[in-house]
């Protein structure tokens, strides 16, 4: 059978989202296009030149055709917008309480890690019904995380965070494609998105080495960078206290006031004297050059367990005490 | 089908003077259309020639024909060479260059040594950017996305990054020169609304190429002086943000697309208007609609970055932006064809390819609509859909008008007829194979088949055989067409002033003309595309 | 239509003593503090002498409205570049809210 | 027609007005490519200003404002001078043009050599193999000390520096292309050339020194006057 199908498989809840939207473009294209064409046909055999004497004479144009023409097509593309971008909507806001994973770009490779800590390369085990929401960075140029069977991409950027997110709906092996161009073997830098019932699943979690999940790698990293001589758990620190921190909204000094969130943890990280919390010195140094990527996303991952004491690997559904705002992905240090 | 007894003025632009030198140093823009024409032609199969390994190494899902690092020098060799070297001088600096004095009844553009200097440049900028691609080759793709470019590539992005800085003076020199030479130069009698729909297509591509073309002129320098020194603006290790460079980028090289297509549609209107000896359906309307596409299309250049990490609020204006884009390029097509009803439909060459054009152009803008929805454009962007939408704008529409409007002035410029039968048979061809190299890529892209891939997984084979099978079709096509009208110079039939018969101001003088134009400045009663009676015999010949 | 004669030297002198003590107002207004103003202030200074620039020295007040038309749709044209650039980068802190 | 009319005009003109007018929409068509052009590095500097406010004003501060506000004074005076050269021309006075675009090149050649002297103070120290403190030049020898940065921010005091050695670098490009094409427009109206009916050259170089004067009139603000207060 040399057939091929028309949709990739649809293996997420926005997959069938972003399908109906297809199809309802796919409609008004054929439409269009199918109605240009045989009216072109029939126009052309209609009327075609009978004589070299023949002149047909004048037709003016008429007013009421082109209001036609021009509002009906701007009223389908309204709806088009409209749609398109509730769609795009609930692509950015990643439900609360998803599976952090962490998945950071490297030519030629994706290395994701797991809120228990496994590490994966080119390769990420996920349940079947459980929002899994992807912090995404790079260690040298623009890639993009795409995986056709979800419908989503996000370009993965250095020096930043992205966020995705997806739910799988049907077990099953899923490409994972870079689709940007990140140079010689792009087109290698491929995987699989291996998705498990949830029992399956937490066999998988359990095979392999006992793994450091990213808070605890984060917390070791903390003392091994002294953090912790500042930021202590009491609230006698030099240091703002970092429990229960992630996700409440800080006051600066200033009067301004900043949601700590990755982006937010990141660039104090990196750049301490950018937000000085009210009440303190800016007397933390830069650890800029001095924690990778991925030490960052575990120290990150370490303050937000902070936040977090049932855990963030199964937090109890509803446990999150009222919606928290998510953040758009692509918050990064280029915001004042 | 034309008066036999047809023969060659005596003196014409062509035969006035000879030797290189008349040449290398003319400054008649007729002269200079041929110039670029040459140039134009051997570039564009130069960039065909790349497509063709491109489609042979894709054959086979693991790409064993070439390497990767050659696969990537290809296609970025390939859309340099099209988009820059090919494209964007098409029609603008051939047929623009030849016929827009005499469309509009002058005597030369308004600044003819500048002309003949966009032409050197146009070649220097060549001379650099194919040095580029054979001492060491490109790879960064023609998008140059930071840092990538700036600091990962390990070939020639300076010497590219430089040709094409030059080259884009070219374009801003010619669109300069138009832009002047529509404003001052018209024919007594020749008002606004009497200019052809060609002329108005021509002035609203100028206004993006003197608008657009100098920011992508600084950004690839920065991206140059980046390169070799340490200014940080698109190098996130210097705190500098790469997205920055894709909207600076974009700022162009979305509008230049309509540098490409703008001209095509003004062929169009012309080859639609002619073939069907009827007045076009809402010159106004079309006229319009030209400016409307240059002025919004620099509003919309985001919707290629709506997942490089913009604000959601950012994608979202520029998504509604980019659907108000579509609506005068609806209006044309609507516009073409109901300049068919009650016509006198003639199935000439020129005609078929505009027939060729209303459908892929159809195709290619709506196809733009999936890209500019949110939704579905992080699904199918950087996707072989986006290879598919914009070859059906940029081979589908451009190249089908560009070709189409070479044939409808080919006696014009040359004073020889080109042989019909040949002629339709390579259009029909060249139909035939765009479509079946292309459709297929939309399936492909809307599967998942990432651009830029080397190798790929098995089971999207069938389509990419399929395109690859429909581009030797395509590469027949355009072929013919070289051999043919290479013939038609020395054999082909004597073609009489007017051998259509059009009106406008170009039939009006011998073909081919004499290097001043006219014998004496024409002066303009009619209106526009008047094909109510049988245009009247060339006057001033 | 020869406009260069318009403009009487006078004028031009007169044009650049107030480009002058314009400059000598930028450098004093900065020194100030207007709060978040002083961008503002600062660009508004230059706008005026820009404006005179054009409009006196490069003759434009004399020009065909053509001209006026070109120089026009440049800064049209570079309010769109800056603009709408900047409507990403002011946006990206702003949370998604829906529901 | 007088015969250096008859001379001036090219064939595929009607007459003098409408090639003067040809050529004068056609330099403003060209500087509007120039705006854009430059208008490339400003849309840079609104973002980068935007994000990295602090380290725009360090940068800033450590410009000397002085030299600037000179040089401002230089480049408006050179403007002054280059429209009295058109008005020269418009009114016959031979002698005068040539005075006129002399005085314009010496002031344009005194704003290059007050930018030579910054330019000196910012890259020397990053010369040779000794300490290189105070230089300005981004790149790995840059001194953010010297400001009193560190860290990220000191990456963004080189952005800042890029900005200002890219916006000035390309206004002194522009017009030590500018200064040649005045000494043949002198050297022109020596000769000559010129009739108040038909002097475009002098015009058309006018406009654009008008125009390279107007950049700098929003540099200086923009580069040297960030936060003083």
């Amino acid at each position: 059978m040399t057939g091929f199908p028309l949709f990739p498989e649809r293996a997420s809840t926005l997959a069938t989202e972003v399908d109906a939207l297809y199809l309802y473009l796919v409609v008004v294209s054929v439409f269009f296009s199918v109605g240009i064409a045989l009216t072109l046909i029939v126009f052309a055999i209609r009327f075609r030149r009978r004589s070299e004497t023949e002149w047909p004479g004048e037709i003016e144009g008429s007013m009421t055709l082109e209001l036609t023409w021009t509002i009906i097509p701007f009223l389908l593309t309204v709806v088009m917008f409209v749609w398109g971008a509730q769609v795009f909507f609930h692509m950015n806001r990643p439900p609360d309480g998803a599976m952090a994973v962490n998945v950071v770009g490297k030519r030629w490779m994706w290395k994701l890690q797991h809120p228990t800590g496994q590490r994966e390369i080119n390769e990420l085990h996920v349940p079947v019904g459980r929002p899994v929401k992807l912090t995404l960075t790079s260690e040298d140029v623009i890639h993009s995380f795409f995986v056709p069977a979800f419908r989503i991409k996000k370009d993965a950027v250095p020096g930043r965070y992205s966020v995705a997110w997806f739910e799988a709906t049907k077990p099953g092996t899923y490409h994972l494609f870079c689709s940007e161009y990140c140079g010689t073997e792009h087109s290698k830098m491929v995987g699989r998105i291996v998705v498990l019932e949830p029992a399956e699943y937490q066999t998988w979690l359990a095979g392999g080495p006992a793994p450091v999940s990213p808070a605890a790698a984060g917390e070791k990293l903390f003392t091994e960078l002294n953090c912790v001589t500042c930021h202590r758990a009491d609230s006698g620190g030099r240091g703002p206290l970092l429990h229960g921190l992630f996700g409440k909204t800080v006051q600066l000094q200033g009067g301004e006031t900043v949601v700590a969130d990755e982006a937010y943890i990141r660039e104090s990280i990196l750049n301490p004297a950018a937000k000085i919390t009210a009440g303190y010195q800016p007397i933390m140094p830069t650890y800029l050059g001095q924690v990778s990527e991925e030490s960052l996303l575990q120290l990150i991952a370490y303050i937000r367990s902070l936040s977090a004491p049932s855990g963030e690997v199964a937090p109890p559904p509803g446990a999150a005490g009222g919606p928290t705002p998510s953040k758009a992905a692509g918050r990064d240090r280029l915001n004042p | 089908m034309t008066t036999p007894e047809a023969a060659l003025p005596k003196t014409h632009y062509l035969n006035a003077d000879y030797g290189w030198k008349s040449w290398l140093f003319t400054t008649d823009h007729k002269r200079i259309a041929i110039l670029y024409l040459v140039s134009i032609t051997f570039m564009f199969f130069l960039g065909g020639a790349y497509a063709v390994v491109i489609r042979l190494n894709l054959l086979e899902p693991t790409g064993s024909l070439v390497s990767a690092e050659t696969y990537n020098k290809l296609f970025t060799a390939h859309g340099v060479i099209m988009i820059f070297f090919f494209l964007i001088p098409s029609i603008p600096a051939t047929l623009g260059n030849f016929l827009i004095p005499l469309m509009i009844g002058a005597k030369d553009l308004a600044f003819p040594r500048l002309n003949l200097l966009s032409w050197y440049v146009y070649i220097v900028g060549a001379v650099f950017t194919l040095y580029a691609l054979v001492a060491g080759g490109l790879d960064t793709g023609w998008t140059f996305y930071t840092p990538y470019s700036t600091v990962f590539a390990n070939t020639n992005v300076i010497a590219a990054g430089v040709g094409i800085f030059i080259a884009g003076f070219s374009s801003i020199l010619t669109g300069l020169n138009f832009i002047v030479t529509i404003h001052k130069m018209r024919a007594p009698g020749l008002t606004w609304f009497r200019l052809p729909l060609f002329v108005w297509a021509h002035y609203a591509t100028s206004i993006i190429q003197v608008l657009g073309t100098p920011v992508i002129a600084i950004t690839l320098l920065l991206v140059t002086l980046e390169r070799a020194f340490h200014f940080g603006f698109f190098d996130p290790n210097r705190g500098g943000d790469p997205v920055l460079f894709q909207h600076l980028f974009w700022f162009y090289s979305h509008p230049a697309v309509y540098i490409m297509i703008l001209p095509s549609m003004g062929v169009i209107s012309e080859l639609v208007t002619c073939f069907s000896r009827k007045r076009v359906f809402g010159y106004n309307f079309i006229a319009m609609s030209s400016l409307a596409i240059a002025g919004l299309g620099f509003l919309v250049w985001a919707h290629h970055m709506f997942v490089a990490g913009i604000s959601v609020y950012a994608a979202m204006i520029f998504s509604a932006l980019s659907f108000l884009v579509a609506i005068p390029s609806a209006i044309k097509v609507f516009n073409w064809t109901a300049t068919l009803f009650r016509g006198s439909v003639s199935w000439q060459t020129p005609m078929l390819y505009a027939f060729g054009f209303i459908g892929l152009f159809t195709i290619g803008g709506l196809t733009g609509l999936f890209l500019a929805t949110l939704g579905i454009d992080v699904h199918v962007t950087d996707t072989y859909f986006v290879i598919a939408h914009f070859h059906y704008i940029m081979v589908g529409g451009a190249i089908m008008g560009y070709l189409g409007g070479l044939h409808f002035w080919w006696p014009k410029m040359t004073g020889r007829l080109y042989p019909e039968w040949w002629a339709r048979v390579s259009a029909v061809v060249v139909f035939l194979g765009f479509n079946l190299t292309f459709l297929p890529q939309f399936i492909l892209g809307y599967l998942g088949m990432p651009r830029r891939y080397h190798a790929y997984p098995p089971e999207f084979q069938v389509l990419n055989v399929m395109s690859s099978a429909g581009a030797s079709i395509l590469g027949v096509g355009y072929l013919i067409p070289m051999v043919y009208l290479a013939w038609s110079m020395r054999y082909g039939k004597v073609a009489p002033a007017n051998p259509w018969p059009a009106t406008g101001l170009e039939w009006q003088t011998t073909s081919p003309p004499p290097t001043e134009n006219f014998p004496r400045t024409p002066v303009v009663h009619e209106e526009v595309y008047d094909y109510s009676a049988p245009p009247k015999e060339a006057a001033l010949v | 239509m020869s406009r260069s004669h318009v403009v009487s030297w006078p004028s031009y002198l007169g044009v650049f003593l107030i480009l002058a003590a314009l400059t000598a107002a930028t450098v004093w207004a900065a020194g100030q503090d207007f709060g978040s103003f002083n961008t503002l202030v600062a660009l508004t200074i230059a706008v005026v002498k820009a404006t005179l620039v054009v409009l006196y020295f490069m003759h434009l007040r004399y020009s065909p409205r053509l001209t006026i038309l070109v120089v026009f749709t440049g800064f049209v044209w570079l309010a769109i570049l800056i603009l709408l650039t900047m409507s990403d980068y002011l946006s990206r802190g702003w949370s998604i809210v829906t529901r | 027609m007088s015969e250096a009319q008859a001379g001036a005009l090219a064939h595929h003109f009607a007459d003098l007005e409408q090639q003067r007018e040809a050529s004068a929409l056609g330099m403003w068509v060209f500087l509007v490519t120039e705006l854009l052009f430059f208008g490339g590095l400003f849309g840079i500097y609104c973002v980068y200003r935007h994000s990295y406010y602090e380290a725009f004003s360090a940068g800033s501060h450590h410009l000397s404002w002085r030299l600037g506000f000179i040089n401002t004074l230089v480049l408006i005076g050179s403007s002054f001078t280059m429209a009295m050269a058109v008005y020269s021309a418009a009114t016959g006075r031979r002698a005068r043009i040539v005075l006129f675009l002399v005085l314009t090149i010496l002031l344009g050649s005194t704003f290059l050599g007050v930018k030579v002297v910054e330019y000196a103070e910012k890259i020397g120290p990053c010369l040779g193999d000794g300490p290189h403190t105070g230089c300005l030049l981004p790149g790995p020898r840059f001194d953010g000390e010297v400001l009193h940065l560190e860290g990220e921010r000191a990456r963004e005091a080189q952005i800042y520096f890029s900005l200002y050695f890219g916006m000035t670098g390309l206004h002194a490009t522009h017009m030590i292309i500018g200064i040649p094409i005045l000494a043949i427009i002198a050297r022109m109206a020596y000769r000559g050339r010129f009739r108040p009916e038909w002097h475009t050259p002098v015009e058309l170089v006018g406009l654009y020194w008008h125009f390279v004067d107007i950049v700098w009139i929003f540099l200086f603000p923009l580069l040297y006057l960030i936060g003083h207060h």
